[in-house]
């Protein structure tokens, strides 16, 4: 049976799929962030879903996309269904950040999207470390790059930057070129 | 040609010492193969049967700094990396050379981005930069010989600074 | 010529021999690493690379003097010391020809030959164990302290075999000074077998090889210079000439184990079947055994270099398995079978 | 030799050192580093810090265009660059939903087994390096010169070989190729086997190896395992076989599968994915001769890449495992997001499960044996 009825069936019923597209072949799945873990632990347990395999985790900013466009954009008709739903409507900006899931079904070799949206005001998502620990590095790097602070990991601190590190990269409004932040290390001798 | 200062150096006995001094620096380049990303790659084939550095003496790659002459920064050298680039550099006794090997190491190469160095020359005095990203073993060859006329050049005994022996070759 | 100036001429004149061939040996080794490993080699200082060492030694000499801060002076500045003076010194008791009868005078080609042999050499040995273990400690860095700590571990556990194996050898022989060893080792016996050391004691000579290898650091019991692992070992902090002497201390240490080698297990000067020292005459066959041992010398020599870049590296549980659970069992039993042979064959 | 512990560890009873193996070390593949708490030779507590090669290539990807990100991706795993390109290229295709020709795909599969080649060369030489045997390191090495010969001769640059473009390939193979890919073979085997001989039956490398750093394979899947790791863990899963892309069905190769998941096992599997990447390289070969000469090298793509909006996932099995790329476009010429799912960054995290308890030499040899580079793991 195709994977999206599969996932609609399974997630459905307690209403967890907020949104669900299509690109390419790759389906993925929006969920609320509070029931992250409950939606993680349904899709690796249900028997036809089979989802074992945690690919991997990272953050996206949205920033430039959910601001109006200021140049009409023109439509092309590129095939594959309109990802973002244009915010024509000028009601309160959808949340800036998403953190996404890639899930692997080894069996069955099927891959999916979770996608989870987290407010800049509370940049708090439940931490799959529990479930995979797979999740630990991919995690902190988000945390690293993004500011997503998650719930739960069992260390949570800068990956790849140091740990002075004030800013955090990733993010659309960091400069390219950086704000001219040095280390120095500091000896005990 | 650059202008070349009268010759006033030392007598007949410094001199040959020094040239002494200066075959046995040159001949024996122990290098401190700082090797960071794609351009170590490349160091590691110009140190292996290929091109082996080995013919000029530089067989024995030591990475304590205390023992190395050549300090070869091969690769980027990101923020994070800096002070402790900076900290091996100051360890290194005293008749040493930096080699900047490729684009990133001397300049940052094609990530100009917030956490790349942008040229170890912000940090150490660099004595030969070597072009290409990665340059080929070749070009490594080549910076030892350059490498070896710089110390054949130099004046352990008589001390005269070589910057000030405008040597334009 | 009285004996004292016969002394000091033989002194300096093996003390000169040895270090050329430490120095030689720093060539070989790493001409011969090129040759295993298919490529040229170093080639560019002098014909074929031969004042290489030469150029290292200078280059050393001439290198900034670094003394660490947090280094502890005293034990920093000895260690080095400690750990090549017994390597220089140990070669006294070591043979290096027959004898020379020069205007009358017969000079035994042997810069001393005191009866106590080979434990003049096990104690110097155990002398350099200080050396190392006093500059892993004096650096006070921490890869060098657990270099000091991996070596002395090795050296002493890797003493008792030698011991051990010496012992057997004494069993054979009756004597403990090299001289009269290789005396003993002409002719054959058994009708076909020459009469060296390796026939009489096989067993004892296996023990002998591989606790010679442990005793001098080299792979694959390198563990306390493990180049991977603890950067450069004991002597990470050690700059110019005192890593010299560190490294001079051990190519010197390898040319006394092949000495010794050869002199109690190769037959040191005699060639296998027949006896050139009765056609020759007394100076000519001076020389003549002076060559033939430094070829049996350069054979080890050469092992120890074709071994060093053929064998991985053993880990350092392995190393201390194989020296108290393999080699003492074996030496223990090595020296009842001995033995129980010469109890029955005398 | 910087000595200042970052992380406060728990570990201070006196019998405990902390030795700081840092970024600049003999084994430490360039940049990583790793704060060991050891008490005596074994380990008991190792917490890797990585990040001293993050150059920002995600955010370098967001101000590029999508031709002009493909010679950073050759950065990233800089032992074998083709398989980063192809990866990226596969990725905007699918997110274009363009068809690559069967030619190109071929000339991609030869370029890639020959990256597998070299890939696994390199990591099976630095492995004997770092457990002492310097001798295999050279002669993999100089058969290692001879692929890279090939790829200069065919994509321009030794080691960052801008390999294809987005679409396709941009040049056709030369004809001379079957007769340098002739010659190349033997010598390539014959390095093999004398590698085999030095190490596989030494006694010494079985005792250094075997048993070391043993991982189950449900901990392996639980941590993110791929490729040559997680098959030496016993586990059966190679994309080239599960999820086919460019023509990997029509070719027979067996997938090499080890038992206990130690240093011995990945080294194995190594050693026999090097055998079937000649026969894949054989097969195609052949398959890419029956060809029309005049077949077409590079799909319809438009000169200035627009992918239309939207966000896909493509992985390939590169010689270290599963790497993916992640694109995201918002129609723009510059991508609005780019992920890069390396597969050693799974791997290292893995290193206190895998190395606690073990003596520092095992740490080395774990850490040559997952095949760590630092470009791909902190990009």
């Amino acid at each position: 049976m195709d994977l999206k009825k599969r996932v609609e069936q399974c997630l459905g019923p307690e209403n967890f799929v907020v949104a669900m597209t299509e690109c390419q072949g790759d389906l993925s799945v929006e969920v609320p962030k509070r029931n992250i873990l409950d939606v993680m632990h349904l899709l690796r347990d249900t028997p036809d879903l089979g989802f074992n395999f945690l690919s991997d985790v990272f953050g996206v900013d949205n920033l430039d996309l959910n601001k109006p466009k200021k140049k009409p954009k023109k439509k092309e008709e590129g095939e594959g269904a309109e990802v973002e739903e244009e915010s024509k409507e000028k009601g309160p900006l959808p949340p800036r950040f998403e953190v996404v899931y890639l899930l692997l079904c080894l069996e069955r070799n099927e891959r999916l999207q979770v996608k989870v949206r987290v407010e800049e005001s509370d940049m708090e998502v439940d931490s799959l470390y529990l479930i995979w620990k797979a999740s630990d590095w991919p995690e902190r790097e988000a945390f690293d790059m993004y500011g997503i602070r998650f719930k739960g990991h069992p260390n949570l601190k800068r990956l790849l930057m140091w740990d002075e590190f004030s800013a955090y990269p990733l993010r659309k409004d960091y400069p390219l070129e950086g704000q001219g932040e040095e280390r120095h290390l500091i000896y005990d001798d | 040609m650059g202008k070349i200062q009268a010759y006033n150096g030392g007598g007949w006995i410094a001199t040959k010492l020094e040239w002494l001094i200066n075959w046995g620096r040159k001949r024996s380049p122990w290098p401190l193969p700082f090797g960071t990303a794609c351009c170590g790659i490349e160091m590691m084939c110009a140190l292996a049967a290929g091109y082996d550095m080995a013919r000029f003496g530089a067989e024995r790659p030591s990475f304590s700094p205390r023992q190395a002459d050549v300090l070869i920064q091969a690769g980027t050298i990101n923020l994070k990396l800096a002070p402790v680039f900076k900290k091996i550099y100051d360890q290194m006794a005293e008749p040493k050379c930096v080699i900047s090997m490729g684009a990133c190491a001397s300049s940052g190469g094609v990530f100009r981005t917030y956490a790349t160095l942008q040229g170890i020359d912000k940090l150490v005095p660099v004595d030969i930069y070597i072009p290409g990203c990665p340059p080929r073993p070749e070009a490594l060859l080549q910076a030892l010989l350059m490498f070896i006329e710089k110390t054949e050049k130099s004046q352990p005994i008589t001390h005269k600074k070589y910057s000030d022996l405008l040597v334009g070759t | 010529m009285d004996d004292w100036l016969i002394a000091i001429i033989k002194v300096v004149c093996i003390w000169v021999w040895v270090l050329l061939i430490a120095v030689v040996m720093t060539w070989v080794e790493r001409r011969g690493a090129a040759l295993i490993q298919d490529r040229p080699g170093p080639n560019r200082a002098g014909p074929f690379g031969l004042f290489q060492p030469l150029a290292d030694g200078i280059k050393l000499f001439t290198k900034e003097e670094i003394i660490p801060t947090k280094a502890r002076k005293i034990l920093y500045i000895l260690g080095p010391l400690l750990f090549s003076v017994p390597a220089f010194s140990t070669y006294a008791v070591v043979p290096f020809g027959d004898k020379i009868i020069l205007g009358g005078k017969e000079i035994i080609l042997q810069v001393s030959d005191v009866n106590i042999g080979f434990l003049f050499i096990l104690a110097l040995g155990s002398m350099a164990v200080y050396g190392v273990i006093l500059g892993g400690w004096g650096s006070s860095n921490k890869y060098s302290i657990l270099g000091g700590l991996r070596s002395t571990a090795q050296m002493v556990s890797y003493e008792v075999p030698l011991g051990l194996a010496l012992l057997a050898i004494v069993f054979v022989y009756g004597t403990f000074s090299l001289r009269d060893i290789s005396l003993a080792q002409q002719g054959t016996f058994l009708g076909f077998l020459p009469n060296w050391g390796i026939f009489k004691q096989p067993l004892g000579f296996i023990l002998f090889i591989v606790a010679a290898y442990a005793e001098a650091n080299r792979v694959p019991f390198d563990l306390p210079e493990a180049e991977s692992e603890i950067v450069s070992g004991y002597h990470t902090e050690y700059g110019s000439m005192r890593l010299g002497l560190y490294l001079f201390g051990e190519y010197v240490n390898l040319v006394t184990l092949s000495g010794v080698t050869v002199a109690l297990y190769f037959g040191s000067w005699h060639m296998p079947y027949i006896d050139l020292g009765a056609y020759l005459g007394p100076i000519s066959w001076g020389i003549v055994s002076f060559c033939i041992f430094f070829l049996k010398v350069s054979f080890f020599l050469w092992m120890f270099v074709w071994v060093r870049w053929t064998l991985p590296r053993f880990r350092y549980d392995q190393v201390m398995g194989l020296g108290w659970k393999g080699l003492i069992p074996l030496g223990l039993f090595n020296i009842f079978i001995t033995a129980l042979f010469i109890q029955l064959t005398v | 030799m910087n000595q200042n512990p970052t992380s406060q560890t728990s570990y201070e009873s006196d019998n405990y050192v902390t030795i700081n193996i840092g970024p600049s070390h003999p084994s430490m593949h360039g940049t990583l580093r790793i704060v060991a708490v050891t008490d005596g030779e074994t380990i008991v507590k190792a917490e890797p810090d990585i990040g001293y090669l993050h150059r920002g290539v995600e955010k370098l990807g967001e101000n590029l265009t999508y031709h002009q990100f493909i010679p950073i991706t050759d950065r990233l795993n800089y032992c074998s660059a083709i398989p980063n390109n192809v990866s990226y290229e596969m990725a905007v295709e699918k997110l274009m939903g363009v068809e690559v020709p069967e030619k190109a795909q071929l000339i991609r599969v030869i370029m890639m087994e020959l990256a597998r080649i070299a890939d696994h060369q390199v990591c099976i030489g630095i492995l004997g390096v770092d457990l002492g045997a310097f001798t295999p390191f050279f002669y993999l090495i100089i058969q290692r010169e001879e692929i890279y010969e090939i790829f200069e001769w065919f994509n321009g640059a030794r080691l960052t070989n801008t390999f294809g473009r987005i679409g396709g390939v941009d040049a056709d193979l030369p004809d001379d190729f079957e007769q340098r890919w002739e010659e190349l073979k033997p010598n390539v085997r014959k390095a093999n086997d004398e590698t085999e001989k030095l190490l596989t039956h030494n006694r010494i490398w079985m005792d250094r190896t075997i048993g070391v750093s043993t991982f189950s394979p449900e901990d392996a899947l639980n941590w993110g395992f791929t490729g040559p790791c997680l098959r030496a863990c016993g586990v059966k899963r190679d994309l080239r076989i599960d999820e086919p892309y460019c023509m990997y069905d029509k070719f027979k190769f067996e997938v090499p599968v080890g038992k206990n998941g130690d240093v011995f096992d990945r080294y194995i599997v190594r050693m026999i994915e090097m055998e079937e990447s000649i026969k894949i390289i054989d097969q195609a070969y052949k398959l890419y001769k029956e060809m029309p000469a005049d077949a077409p090298l590079m799909a319809r793509v438009p000169k200035v890449i627009k992918p239309p909006a939207g966000e896909v996932y493509s992985a390939l099995e590169s010689p270290n495992g599963e790497l993916g790329f992640f694109v995201k476009s918002d129609g723009s010429a510059k991508p609005y997001r780019i992920r890069i799912r390396p597969p050693c960054y799974m791997m290292f995290q893995a290193l206190p499960e895998l190395v606690e308890g073990e003596m520092v030499a095992d740490l080395i040899a774990c850490i040559s044996s997952l095949n760590v580079i630092a470009g791909e793991l902190d990009r």
